[in-house]
This record gives C-alpha cells, structure tokens and sequence, in this order.
C-alpha cells in the first residue's frame, strides 16, 4: 500500500487536486495532503513515495491512477526538487512548503521546525533583534524597511501591552507567496511571530487574513490552536478582512482590527510607538516574518550571504499572468529580470512574444521588455521608475493594450481607495474619465480595440456637451465644451494628476497608482494615440 | 438574529475590535447584513450606530441585501486579464443573465467582482459559492452555470 | 404628622421643622443636639417664627420633644449666635459662613 | 466687511511638557513645545499654510493635502498638520513646487463642488472659497461631465441648521468634532472612495438620527455644507461680541455673531475657559426666545387678578409699585413685605434687588431661587470645608482617574461639560454612578460606568455611610492627610460611627436595593484608583437630607485625601447660570454678599455706613415662610424677579393660596409667566442680550455679559430696580454695572479684586479673587481649608416621611432633558420643542404591565399633595417601583405632585421623592383644566383705549 503525496493548497484545489486525491484514497492508497511546491503548469501533481524518494506525475487526472502506481504515466517528473525549476532556487523560507503536511507539529518538527524559537528562547531579545539586524532582512511587503530596526523600536519602547501584527492582506493581483505559505506551512509563520514577541516583549499577536483568502484563514486557525502550546504564553489570532484592498497598508490594517473602518492613518506616530490600540506594534509581511526562523536556526550570515547590494537575503518572487511556468520561485536578489521571465518562466503561455510584465501588483509599474536586464533589487527598481513590491510578476503578451492597463489602475484606485485624501478619492475617478477620453479619442483616429468592460466605479462614458448654451457661457472658463479634449492635453492633464497623486496621496495606493500609469504612457505610448507610429494593431 | 448577537458577544467579547469578527459571523448566519440589527450591534458593542454603519459600508464584503441564491466571484485582476479575464467576464455575464456587480432578478445568482484570488498564475479565476475555479475556459463557464442552476 | 401635608397650617410647619432638625442632630448626641438646634433656630428662622415656636413651647409644651423644647428655651433665652470671628476671614481671606449656597 | 474671525492655527494647543524645540520656518526662528505641528508653529508666528481640514479644536487628520511643506533632509512633502516641529528642522512653506501641488488639489475639489460662490449661504465665510483664492486656481481641466456628488437632496430637518452633501468636501471635520469635542459619535462617513458620504447615524436626516444638535459640527464645516439657516437667511454677520449663556450653571461663553442689530448667530468662544469652545442646542442655537412675540414690553397693572391687565407708562408703574409697598408696610409693619431675586438674571441685578429689600425695604425677606436646587450644598460645604461653592475648575476633570457621580445627568442637565468628562473617561479614567436611574453615562457609545449603584430614592445617605464604611474599616483613608488637614479626635469620632455594622453594606442592602459587593468595590475604586473627584447633582439636594448628603460627600473626600488638588474634590453641578452668583451676592434671608451672616455687627455696620441706613440683624423669611405668614395674613407685598415660583417650586397649591393672600405681588421678567396669573403690577425683563453684567458659573467663574442690542422694553433689569429704589427714596445713582460691581468688590472680601477692568484683560476670574489670591482661585482648599482644619460631621439615614403605601406604591424623581431649561420659559418659546414637546412619565415595562398601560397612554399621577395627567413613555432606563418625569412644560404642572417635605436644614424641597400612583387616565385632568382656564383668563391684557 503505497504513500501518495497531493497539494491541498487552493490552485491545486481549483485544478482539481481533490478529486485525484479521492481517487487515489480509493484506490487504498495512503493520501498526505500537502502545501503546494509552486509550479502550477505540473498540477494537480501526485508524487508517489519509493525506494529513491518522491517521484512526482502532474498534472495528472483521477483516472490517471494505475498509470500513476505503476509508473507508466506520460507525465512522469521524477524527483520535483531535480526539475529545472525547482532546481536553481534557494528556498530558505519556503523550504518544508509542498512536503509537508501543513498542520502535522511532528512532521514540522522532523524538518526542522522550531528550531529557530528554541534559539531565540536562549537569547536575550537584544540578541534576538542583533541576529535580524545582522541579517540584512528587509519589509518582504514591499516597503523594504529593515525589519531589524523596526523591532529595535518596539523593543525600546516603554513597557506595557505590546502587540505582532502580521500583514497578511496581499491583494496584490500576481502575488501567492503569501497565500502558499499559509496554507503549506503555517508553523513557519507562527514561529517567526513567537520569536518576534520574545524579541520585543509582546503578548498577543494578529494575522490579518483577507476574506478571499478562505483555506487560509482555516488552516491558520487550525495550526494555531494545535500549537498554542509551544508558543505560549504569546497568544495568537487570526482577524479576516473583508474585502478592502487598502488594508493591506498598516495604518488601515490596524484600524480594521481596531473594529474601524479601514483608513489610513497619519504618521507620525509611527506603529512601533503608537500602533494597536494605541500601543507599540511590530507590523510585518508574512514572508518577512517567515523568514525569522532559517535566520535564528541557520543563523544571520547564512541569510546575509545571499543577495545582492543592500537587498539581502532571498525574496519568492512569483510569477503570474500570461507565463508559461507560472510559480513560487525563491531566489537571492539580483536575478535579473529578463532571466524571471524568460528562462524560469518560460515567456507566454499564449506563444505568442511578452510584450509587458508588471513588477509589484496593481501598483507596479509595467517594464517593456528593453529593461529586462535590470537586477532585482529595491534601489535598482526604484532607480528604474519603478519597485518590487511583493515581488509579483504578471506577464502580458502583445496582444494587451496598455491604455486599458493604464485605465484600469486608475480604476482599481478609484474602486479601492478608502477616500479619506483628496488627490486618492477624486484624482482616481478624474484619471479613469481622463483615460475614457483618450482612448475614445484614439480609437477615432485608430482602428477599434475590443470595449472596455465597465469598471464598478462609475466612470463616465457620455459627455454632456453644452454649445456654448447659457450655460456654457455662464461657466465661462470651465465649460465642458472649453476643456480641451485632444490626445495631447489630455495626456498632460494625466502627467500633472500622477503628480499631484504621487506627491500629494496620504498613502502608497493613491502614491503609487502613477507608477503603473506613466510607465505605460512612457514606455508604451503607441497604445495612447501619441504622435510616435502606431503599431498597426495586433490581429 | 438579535438574540444571536448578543449570544455572540456574550461568547465571544464585546470589545469594539469584535465588530469585524461579529459581521462575519452573521454574514455566515443569515448570507447578509439587515439594517434593522445596526442598533442591537451598536446597544451590544456599546457603539452609536453612526460606528456601526460607517463599517459596514466601508467594507464590500459586508452586504447589506440578501445575496444570490449562488454567488459567483469572478476575478477582475491583471494576472486574469492577461490570461483573457476580460472575455471570460463578459461571457459570464451573458451566460448568467446577471451584469457585474448585481444580483438576478430572480435571486438564483450573483455575480461579483473580486480584486485577486492568489490564483495568478492559472487564470481566469472565480470562487463559485465558496470553491475555488481556476483556468476558467468556455467549458468550464458551462459547467458553472449548469451548476448554479439547481 | 397628618396625611396630608398640603394642608399643614404655619404652626405644624413651624412643629415639623424643629423636630426634623432635631433628628438630624441626634446622633450627635442629646447635649451637642440641642446647642447645634438652638443656634440653628438663631441663625435661620425670622423674628415671627421664632415668636411662633416660643409661643407653642409656652402654650402647647406637649407638641414638642424634650431636646426641642430645651433647645427653644436656650434660643430664647436671646443670647447672640456665637460671634463669627470676621477677622479669621481675612487671614486666609476666603469666603466665611453660610447656610445655603 | 472686516469681520476679525478668531485665528485658527488649524491643530490643538499642546500641553507644554517642558521640553521645547527651537527650528527655522521661511527664514524666521522660533522655539515651541515638543509636539507642536509645523502648521501651527507657522501660524503662531503669523504666517498661513493652506489648510481644510485642519481646525484647531479637533486633532490634525491629513486628509486634504493642502498644506504640504518642503523639510531640509526629508524626501517627499509632509503634511505640516501632522507633522510636530523637531530640533533644527529648516521649513519652507511657499516653494513654486508646494504652490502647483496645492493648485492640484484644489483642482480636483473644485471638479467635484458647485460653482455657485455668488448665491451661496456662505459666501464671504468660506475656506474653500478662501484656499481656492490663496493657491490661485484658474482652471478645472477635468471639465464637468465627470463622476460628482453634487445635485444630492438638502437635509432641512434640524430646526436649526441645513445639511447641504452637494457641497461637501469630505474633510470629516464635522465626524471628528462630533467624536472629539462632543463625544456622541452621532456622524460617520459612509462608504468609501468617490462615494464617502457624511452620514447621521444610519444615513437618516439630522433631527431623527443620533444627533443631539450641539451645532460643534456646524461650527466646524469649513463650506456651507453645514451651516445655520439663520446664515443662509439673513447672510453672514459682520460684527462679534463676547458674552456668556443665560442657560446652565457650566457658563459657556460665546461669540453673538451681529449683522448690525441682528443676531445672526451664537459661536462658542475658544478661549472661554469653562466651555473651551464648544457648545449645546440651547446656548448654540435656542436664543430665538429674546425676539418671541410673547415679550411683554409695555408695563402693566390691575387692581385685582381677576381683572384684565391694563398697559401704563413707566413712570406710573413704578410709582405704583413704590406707593403700593409703603401703604404696605404702612398697615401691615416693615416685615410684611419682601422679594425673590433671580438665578437668571447677573450679579449686578441681583445685589441691587438683595439691597433695594435691605436698604429700602429695612428687612431681610429675600431669598432665590437657589433655595429649591443647591441652597443644601451651601449648608454642607461651608459646614465641613468653610465655603459654599465647589472646589475645582471644571478643566480639572481631564486630571481626574477615578470620577464618581451622584444624583446628576450632566450629559442633559450640563452638556458641555459632560462631554469634557466623557473625553476624559475615553481615555481612561473609571467612573461610578449612583443614580435611580440608568443615565447616558451608566452606558452610551464608548462611556461605560465601571460601577452603576441604582439606590431606591431618598437612602444617598446610607449609601455614602456604607461606602465611608468601606473606607474607614478596610484602612483605605489617607491618614497623613487627615493628620495634617483635618481634627484627628474629629475623624476618630466620624469613623467610629460609620464603622458600626448598621452602616455597613451589607445592612444597608435591603434599604438601597443595590448589591453589598458592588458598594464595596466602587468604595475601594473611589479610595485607591488615583485622583477621586466627586459631581453631583439635584439628586443628591432635593432630598429630605439634602444637607447630610453633601456632607457625607465632603467626609468621603476628606477621608481619602480627595481635596485641594487638581483632578479631585467636591463639584456640585449648579443648574442656572448665575444660581452661584445669586447666592455670592447675599440672596438669601440670613447672610449679606459673600456669605457673612446678618447678625454679624462687624459686617452688617460695613454695610450700614455704606448705604447709610441701620439694618435688620434677624434673618428674613425663606420662600416657604413667605407664603405662610402670606395665608396667616402677615406677609402681603412681593417683588419677584426673573422667577416663576408658581412653576417651579412644589406644592403648586400652597404656592398659589400664598400668593392669592398678597395685596402687591410685583413681577419683573420677560413674559407673562404663571406666577404673573397672581401679580398686579409686571414690570417687563430684558434679556442677557440686552444688557451688560456678569453671571458666576459652578467653577466660581465671574465672566462678562455684553449688551449686543438695545432692550426690546426699554431698560436693562438694573436699570428697572434702580427707579424702583429711587422711587422709594434712595439715591441709587448706577450708570453703569461696573460701578455696581465695584460696590460689590469693595463690600464683599472673595470680591475684592474683581473689577470689569480685570475681566476685561483676564477674560474671566474665580473668586476669591483678592489680595491673596490676585489671578482667582481655580483649585480652593490648596493649603488649609477655609474653616482652617476640615471638619467631619457624623451623619446618618434619617428615612424621609414621604414613604410608598399601598394608597401610593411607586416612587417619582424628577429631573430636567438636553433641550429645554428649568420651566421652559424661554426654551418652549424656541424651536427646541421639536425635540421635547411634552413631559413624559417614565415608567418600569413592569410597573406598566400590571396597571394595563402602554407607550404613548394618558395616565394620572397622583400624590399626597395633587394630581395632574400626562403620557407615559415605558423604559428600562427607571428600575422597577421608580417613576420619573421633567418639569418643563405648565400644562403638566408636574409640581402640583410634590410634596412640602424638604431638606431639614434649607428647606431645598425634596423633588426627588414623592410616593405617587400612577393608573390609566383619559386626559388632562380637570384641575389642569380649571388652572388652563384661570391662567388664561389672568393673562388677557385689555386693549389700550377700553382700559376703565
């Protein structure tokens, strides 16, 4: 009766990875549930337990099981973890994702769990925050903060009720790591936090799930009562969001604990000094709080040593959209990104050539191709016009229209800003009018490109032109029919608002929303009508 | 459903940082939120009901109208539409007999939008009542919708 | 005390305050009681009431208690209300005595 | 229109901690406390930043991004609201740059905002018609076919102010003062993005939601969103005088905002330091009263009061008045006549009444209207502390850790300053309420009560005695403040007593009703939770021991070191705007200004070389008293001024057959009140619009009334007693209120050193204000007590006689609600009655079910002394057996209930406790009839040419 291993992790679930696993189970097999080992192109993959160790078959179908037991299959991998893909990364954080099975304490303990947490138990928590200091570790969500001098803060922060909060709200489109993690190790993640409490002396912490994350929010809540025990008396929870992306920024994030609605807050006060409820609060990325353990157990240099400039350590970067080999692929810095997306992942899915990829979410800029030589390191992003975020990265092949991306970053803004600044919650709505105009302006003078569908937020389509009615002149300067409505002035009204978004925004979603905007209107300025030669439209 | 909130509370602590946890937890009790039990939340979290209001209109998720019989949420992110969300939308809505955002006239189904599932590599995505669909072709849009048919 | 008080003539009031009083001061003790009660009446009620309670002292003695009935006696006996030294006001010059506020 | 509208340095003042910071602003240096915004740094020294929504009585948000400055070393453009100064910053405040990012801001407002500045309500008073001036926006490129918020519906269901969402700027000025300031959480934004939206409550209109129209959020909308209707109306105003509330004992002071002689509207004063800029409906807005056509402007007299009143001039009236008074006192003796001065009316008014009764009356027949609410706190405090008035400043209670309050409902009865308690306890300081009655603080949004003691009516006494119980025998008092402050042999005596088991809580359980342990554990939170200050209320003096309760207040306080500090004390909250005053300046029968008794030879010879006549060293005759050497036919004339004692003093019966005994009962006040059905002469009021003076609040704050119009009747009250006096003979030759306030100061030792030139420059004193105190005294008892050591006085229960029977079950308090004041007079002639149109008896769902009653139902409430009629309004707020109702409203008479019963040292009436039934009714009673009809019939004044 032989042991089958198959991913529980919800890709794998929407690929069909259940009802292989009842085949399996059927068939008298012993069925492990596993996270995913991030390759999504191989699922739902089945690796079969034998004399030289897990063999993989994917993606396979519950029909597939004799082929499969008998080693037949076409699909046939062999040992995952030799595959080309899985080969070349450093999976420091993600190392027990995909083999373990996430809620099993013995088996977290059998490769290497806890470990870390005894180590840091031994020190003094000043020991503790010099080993993340030491390691060079940085804001995996996206700031890039070094997580060492965020936990000095807290720690010298007058005594009281403390607070780990763990943001783990990733609503970026094109970022999993976060989710994969969750649902394949959550032991990791509560470990990091528990070193974290004893570092600064908190007593509670918070993992704040978004709600359309649901296998999350369950496995987390099951690893957590399961390992109560081991972390106490650090107590931990698990808070849902409910569907508001601005609260993956931690200002919002802790309102929305706080049984508020999401706004974002003013600093200073910074979190560290004044955060939840008012207290001193670490707030990390999961992945940076993931991270914690391999730097306490394998120790600082080992994180150190890998990396590049002053990004140390390794980021699961994630590759998404239009790829080929869509997937977890954790790597030191200074990968290239031409190397991400074209060996790693493979180009397109569709076959047909990449023309853009977003780095960083919806709030990303968007890199033709000619930048693909640039490393993957927060200043060389920043430097670039453009930054790493999560480190998501969604591919698009030519047939994408980076007028109706531009239009849809405004629209996201406009659809998930929390309205409390003024540049955020008119300027998005302001900035999806003024794309309406310039591609309707440009599809007079170009052929057709398929209709935009209607964003939620009302953008308006018509335009009430008055001729100069009583109206007209009575609004003189400002009447609809004396707003110059040409590709041109549009375009510059569209610089002068990312401006006053970029620099006026009380927060990263209104601040950043330029970057995906200007980076399509610079690199891709065909697609907005502008005098540069229009490619002749994609078929 | 007032009894319930104030069993809830009384289980599970009536804290003003219980009110998220509390509208969850009646969203999964009766599907939606009704207006009538603001004031028993504010009497029971000792909030006016300007607090509670303010959060619940806040948040998408907290539906103030009874929902679709089924609920499909289908992904409006980049990463789907680099992988043909778009159409895959527009299909969906066809298909369904529901536009984006709204409930059928006969309330068998909603159609919502979602902003990222964390499926970005095997778009297009939808969470159909609950379950996760990934890779979401004509075929697969078929199978949807005899589903929520029943 | 009769039931209705609405129709409470000005000598039952005048009887009803005195013995009020009085047992508001009790529990100081029967001697502190009726100096406290006979400087009260002193110092608070006007020239008609005070004639009224001595009047009911001389001619109805049943009417009041043995502690209010000491206490009218003392008061009227006239000797001034203990003299309120206005010189201590000064000193830590603040507001002196009063009964109401 | 130059019309100086106070600075707004757009982010709160901070609490100097010592440390300050010294950093350069557009070349000029300045040194500021630590924590103090850029933006407010930049204002102090004159410059101006953008700004929207920043305002300087709520916290800095960030929301706007006007005013955004360069910093030397920082990347980006913080907002200089939320950023504090720091040592050796360098701020540029006018770059180009700052200048095209604040054009962009304002292009996006202005995209989404009506274009009508020239027909707008505001217009000339708006700061976005101001910053869109400043950043000098030319442009709205975004054109007007887009997304907007405009066209929405007005909300014109606030009697007093419009909501406009059209334009809105989503600055959330108007949710955070409402959360900050006021603290009733009434306003949200709902929605979120483009679609945020202010939202009252559940997106209802202001009068139906949570809203308790203290117009804070008005005064904070920096567009005419939110603005007054009197505004939009009659256009913004043009001029502002400083002057203070005529309402509540808190002394609000405001800005009258004129529009030449017309009052455009009431502004709270941000350097007013009782009410620290904030306000309630009735000062904000229910000043309409003063121009209502009840005003009675011309005098008045008739022979008899069952005749028509006849119009006269003047100079009759007042020769009448004093001719009526000597024919008086003629034939019936010097004693038989006497007056009643007002807690409405200002010191200056109220001294000259007490001293036409002196000097021209030649006796000591006047009292106030401070008999029937506080006169109990002037007996027990001068008892245990030397001095009748509260201890504190009310800004001591942000100080305050552990706050107790007994027998009041300041969030109705003194709103402003329950919200600057509710602020306090948000940030953490316990309360303890000891009420009947589940008041707003026992629970409301973010206030709970850590402990509620809901006592049957009437047992405060044996409550305090249990908790001193409490204190004393678990060794919870402050020894080493008794030693050093008080008699120790004293406190050994007090605490023997209180000590024995018949005090202790668990004995008294039965009585109170309350549990032993809840007692208990608010005693030990009283005693060690930090710095104890006690409030109280009419709860605690409208009681048949009244006075004992006060003094086993100031026992507690004393025991447990809580006097002669900041965030401590004895607070009593007096309800009328000068009840303090009126008492300061010698109201009552037995003492001269400043509490110096009339036997006192040393002070009353003061007083005789100043006014040059010999005076009556015999108290005088009490209200009550009055009214029964009145039926004995020994008391005939009255001068009553600014009070409605047939309303609001009890046993309406006996108040009426006393007043019917009168051959002269003159009335001075503004309308024809009910005591005015038994007046033959009415000399017609002004009010505190009309006329300069001063009011003396319940902190002992003396603050400047400023005549803003000229009276609507011709004279100012002072004025009005001056004829009188001069009338009777004395050389009274006042012209103006300062001469009087001099008079004052130079008799009185608390008021030496008040004059109106200090208050002109102070703004505002607390007495004593003298050579020893020369700034006023905001914490008394600092060093000794006033009496020199405190003294404890044994007190004990004493029940009250009124007790429950099955002829009369249930217990009725009464009480008074937000948006009317005392007897309504001048309320009921506002717009407030949309909130409170009639009494209401509150009543336990259980006691209604037994008797068959339900919401809304007509019943009779019946007690020894009346009966009246009124509806019921079912509520957990009362306990069971408890019935409780306001007095607001004369067709209730809800006076005719209580009882003769009162305070056994003041005579305070004992309001609060009346056994009373209550069954099914059909309507207003015939009682209430016959007094409809005879006060109708009192008030019909005779045309002028058919006067006989």
């Amino acid at each position: 009766m032989s042991r089958v291993f198959v991913s529980r992790d919800m890709a794998s679930v929407a690929l069909g990875a259940d009802d292989v696993a009842r085949a399996f189970a059927a068939a008298g097999c012993q069925v492990v549930r596993t996270g995913s080992r991030g390759l999504f192109n191989i699922e739902p993959l089945v690796e079969v337990e034998t004399e030289e160790g897990r063999i993989g078959f994917g993606p396979v179908g519950p029909a597939d099981v004799a082929a499969v037991l008998d080693g037949s299959h076409a699909n046939r991998l062999g040992r995952i973890e030799d595959l080309p893909f899985f080969a070349g990364q450093q999976r420091f954080t993600f190392a027990r994702c995909g083999i373990i099975d996430p809620v099993d304490l013995n088996d977290y303990a059998a490769h290497g769990g806890w470990l870390g947490l005894e180590k840091a138990r031994a020190l003094a928590p000043q020991q503790v925050v010099d080993a993340v200091k030491a390691s060079g570790l940085r804001g995996r969500g996206g700031a890039g903060f070094p997580t060492g001098i965020k936990w000095q803060t807290v720690l010298d922060a007058p005594a009281g009720d403390k607070f780990i909060v763990c943001n783990a709200d990733e609503g970026d489109s094109g970022t999993f790591a976060d989710r994969m993690l969750m649902e394949g190790d959550p032991y990791c993640l509560i470990e990091g936090m528990a070193i974290a409490a004893h570092a600064v002396g908190a007593g509670h912490g918070y993992i704040y799930i978004r709600s359309e994350y649901p296998f999350c929010v369950a496995t987390m809540r099951a690893a957590i009562e399961a390992s109560a025990h081991l972390v106490a008396p650090f107590v931990l929870e698990v808070r849902e969001g409910a569907g508001a992306y601005v609260c993956g920024e931690e200002t919002a994030l802790l309102d929305s604990i706080e049984g508020k609605r999401g706004q974002v807050r003013a600093k200073p006060p910074l979190p560290a000094l004044q955060g939840l409820f008012g207290r001193p609060t670490v707030i990390n990325n999961v992945l940076s709080l993931a991270a914690v353990p391999f730097i306490l157990s394998e120790g600082a240099e080992a994180y150190a040593a890998v990396g590049f400039g002053r990004s140390r350590g390794t980021m699961p970067v994630q590759l998404a959209g239009n790829v080929r080999h869509g997937g977890l692929y954790e790597i030191g810095f200074g990968i290239t990104l031409g190397e991400l997306v074209n060996e790693i992942g493979g180009g397109t899915a569709s076959g047909r050539p990449v023309r853009a990829v977003q780095v960083g979410g919806p709030l990303g800029a968007y890199f033709p191709p000619s930048m693909f030589h640039l490393p993957f390191d927060y200043e060389a992003f920043a430097q670039a016009g453009g930054l790493i975020g999560h480190a998501g990265i969604t591919v698009f092949d030519d047939s994408v229209d980076m007028a109706h991306m531009a239009r849809f970053a405004m629209e996201f803004c406009a659809a998930e800003s929390c309205g409390k600044c003024t540049p955020c919650r008119i300027g998005s709505t302001r900035g999806v009018e003024i794309m309406d105009r310039i591609i309707a302006e440009r599809d007079i003078t170009a052929p057709v490109r398929p209709e935009p569908v209607e964003g939620r937020a009302r953008a308006s389509t018509s335009s009430a032109r008055t001729e100069g009615g009583y109206l007209g002149k009575a609004l003189y300067s400002r009447a609809p029919d004396r707003i110059d409505v040409s590709i041109e002035a549009q375009t510059n009204l569209l610089r002068d608002l990312a401006d006053t978004m970029k620099y006026g925004s009380l927060c990263a979603l209104g601040g950043f929303t330029p970057y995906p905007v200007l980076s399509a209107l610079d690199h891709f300025p065909e697609d907005f009508g502008a005098s540069a030669p229009v490619k002749e439209a994609a078929e | 459903m007032e009894d319930f909130v104030t069993e809830w509370t009384a289980r599970h602590g009536a804290t003003r940082d219980r009110l998220l946890p509390l509208l969850h937890a009646m969203l999964e009790e009766a599907g939606y939120i009704d207006d009538a039990l603001v004031p028993a939340i504010a009497r029971a979290l000792n909030l006016s009901r300007a607090d509670v209001h303010g959060v619940i209109t806040f948040y998408h998720d907290f539906r103030r109208t009874a929902p679709g019989r089924h609920v499909v949420k289908l992904c409006r992110a980049e990463s789907c539409q680099a992988r043909g969300g778009a159409a895959i939308e527009a299909a969906a809505a066809k298909r369904l007999g529901v536009a984006m955002g709204e409930v059928r006239a006969d309330g068998q189904v909603a159609l919502e939008p979602v902003y990222c599932l964390g499926l970005c590599a095997i778009g297009p995505n939808a969470l159909v009542d609950g379950r996760p669909v990934g890779r979401i072709d004509a075929a697969v849009l078929e199978r949807i919708a005899l589903e929520v048919a029943a | 005390m009769s039931d209705d008080t609405h129709v409470m003539s000005t000598t039952d009031r005048l009887v009803y305050m005195a013995h009020q009083i009085a047992r508001n001061m009790a529990m100081m003790g029967e001697a502190k009681a009726t100096e406290a009660l006979a400087e009260h009446l002193t110092r608070f009620w006007d020239p008609r009431m005070k004639a009224q309670i001595i009047a009911i002292a001389q001619d109805q003695p049943e009417r009041l208690s043995p502690v209010v009935t000491a206490a009218v006696a003392r008061m009227a006996q006239g000797r001034p209300a203990p003299q309120v030294d206005a010189a201590q006001f000064n000193r830590v010059d603040e507001a002196g005595h009063c009964d109401a506020g | 229109m130059s019309f100086s509208r106070e600075t707004d340095h757009g982010t709160p003042p901070v609490l100097a901690t010592g440390k300050s910071v010294t950093l350069t602003i557009d070349g000029q240096s300045v040194t500021l406390p630590e924590g103090t915004s850029i933006m407010r740094a930049a204002s102090l020294l004159g410059g101006s930043i953008p700004k929207l929504c920043a305002t300087d009585n709520v916290e800095s948000f960030g929301s706007c991004r006007l005013c955004l400055v360069e910093v030397e070393g920082r990347n980006g453009y913080p907002a200089s609201c939320t950023t504090p100064v720091a040592e050796g910053m360098v701020v540029r405040t006018q770059t180009d740059r700052l200048k095209q990012l604040r054009r962009g801001v304002m292009e996006l407002y202005i995209s989404d905002h009506p274009l009508d500045c020239l027909t707008c309500g505001a217009n000339g008073d708006c700061e976005l018609q101001d910053q869109a001036g400043a950043v000098g926006l030319r442009d709205v490129r975004y054109g007007y076919d887009g997304a907007t918020n405009m066209g929405q519906a007005k909300d014109q269901s606030n009697p007093y102010f419009d909501f406009d969402p059209s334009k809105c700027i989503v600055c959330s000025r108007c949710v955070r003062a409402c959360e900050e300031v006021q603290g009733t959480f009434a306003l949200t934004i709902e929605n979120k993005g483009f679609e945020s939206k202010v939202s009252p409550s559940q997106g209802e209109d202001f009068l139906g939601s949570e809203c308790v129209s203290c117009g804070a959020c008005v005064q904070a909308c920096p567009t005419a969103s939110l603005i007054e209707k009197k505004v939009v109306e009659s256009g913004t105003p043009d001029r502002a005088v400083v002057t203070t509330c005529a309402y509540c004992g808190v002394g609000c002071t405001f800005r009258a905002e004129m529009r030449g002689e017309e009052l455009v509207r009431m502004v709270p004063w941000k350097d007013g330091k009782a009410n620290r800029g904030h306000s309630c409906v009735k000062g904000r807005f229910a000043w309409g009263y003063a121009q209502h056509q009840d005003r009675i402007l011309n005098p008045m007299i008739r022979a008899s009061v069952d005749q028509p009143w006849r119009e006269v001039s003047w100079e009759e009236a007042i020769a009448h008045t004093a001719s009526e008074f000597r024919r008086i006192q003629a034939k019936y003796g010097t004693r038989s006549i006497g007056g009643i001065t007002s807690s409405r009316c200002t010191n200056e008014e109220t001294f000259l009444v007490q001293k036409l009764i002196r000097q021209g009356f030649g006796n000591n027949n006047v009292d106030t209207c401070a008999r029937v609410c506080h006169s109990p706190t002037g007996y027990g405090l001068s008892q245990t502390f030397g001095t009748s008035a509260g201890t504190q400043d009310f800004d001591s209670v942000m100080q305050a850790d552990v706050i107790l309050v007994i027998g009041a409902n300041p969030t109705d009865g003194h709103p402003v300053f329950a919200s600057r308690m509710k602020k306090r306890l948000r940030q953490g300081a316990k309360l303890i309420v000891i009420d009947p009655r589940r008041t707003d603080l026992v629970q409301s949004p973010h206030i709970a009560a850590e402990h509620h003691l809901p006592l049957r009516p009437g047992t405060n006494v044996a409550m305090l005695t249990a908790i001193a119980h409490v204190v004393v025998t678990e060794k919870l008092y402050d020894e080493a403040f008794i030693r050093e402050r008080c008699d120790w042999d004293e406190f050994m005596d007090w605490a023997e007593f209180v000590s024995e088991a018949a005090r202790s809580p668990e004995a008294i359980a039965p009585l109170t009703g309350v549990k032993a342990d809840d007692v208990r554990a608010a005693a030990r939170l009283y005693a060690t939770g930090g710095n104890g200050a006690i409030y109280y209320g009419l709860g605690v003096t409208e009681h048949s021991q009244g006075s004992s309760t006060v003094m086993s207040i100031a026992n507690l306080a004393m025991a447990t070191g809580n006097v002669g500090r900041e965030g401590v004390g004895v607070n009593p909250l007096r309800g009328q705007n000068n009840v303090q005053g009126a008492c300061d300046m010698g109201s009552f029968p037995h003492e001269f200004s400043g509490y110096r008794h009339v036997s006192d030879d040393a002070t009353r010879s003061l007083f005789e070389r100043t006014w040059g006549v010999a005076l009556d060293a015999e108290p005088g005759l009490r209200i009550p008293n009055m009214l029964d050497a009145a039926t004995d036919g020994t008391f005939k004339g009255l001068f009553v001024q600014g009070e409605d004692i047939l309303q609001s003093d009890p046993n309406t019966h006996h108040v009426a057959a006393g007043l019917a005994a009168m051959e002269c009962v003159v009335v001075q006040d503004l309308f024809l009140n009910e005591t005015a059905n038994y007046a033959h002469i009415f000399l017609p009021g002004s009010t505190f619009l009309e006329k300069d003076g001063t009011f003396t609040n319940a902190e002992r704050r003396i603050q400047r009334v400023r005549k803003v119009m000229a009276p609507l009747n011709g004279y100012a009250d002072w004025e009005i007693v001056q004829l009188v006096a001069n009338a009777m003979g004395l050389a009274w030759t006042y012209d103006h209120p300062s001469q009087i306030m001099d008079e004052i100061a130079a008799l009185t030792p608390t008021f030496a050193g008040v004059s109106y030139d200090r208050l002109e420059a102070e703004g505002s004193l607390q007495w004593p204000a003298n050579d020893a105190a020369p700034d006023g005294t905001p914490t008394m008892h600092r060093d000794g007590f006033v009496r020199g050591k405190g003294k404890f006085v044994v007190t004990d229960y004493v029940p009250t006689d009124e007790k429950t029977g099955p002829r009369f079950p249930l217990l009725l308090t009464t009480g008074r609600i937000l948006s009317h004041y005392n007897v309504g007079a001048q309320t009921r002639r506002t717009a407030n009655t949309a909130w409170h149109p009639e009494d209401r008896l509150e009543m336990h769902p259980s006691d209604a079910d037994n008797r068959g009653l339900k919401d809304g139902d007509w019943v009779t409430l019946r007690s020894r002394a009346g009966e009246t009629t009124l509806r019921a309004l079912i509520t957990e707020r009362v306990a069971p057996g408890v019935v409780y109702t306001t007095f607001h409203h004369p067709e209730t008479q809800a006076n005719v209930i209580t009882t003769d019963y009162s305070d056994w040292a003041t005579n305070c009436p004992e309001y609060k406790v009346t056994a009373v039934q209550v069954m099914a009714s059909n309507g207003p009673s015939d009682w209430q009839q016959d007094y409809a009809e005879q006060a109708r019939n009192s008030r019909r004044i005779a045309p002028l040419e058919a006067a006989e």
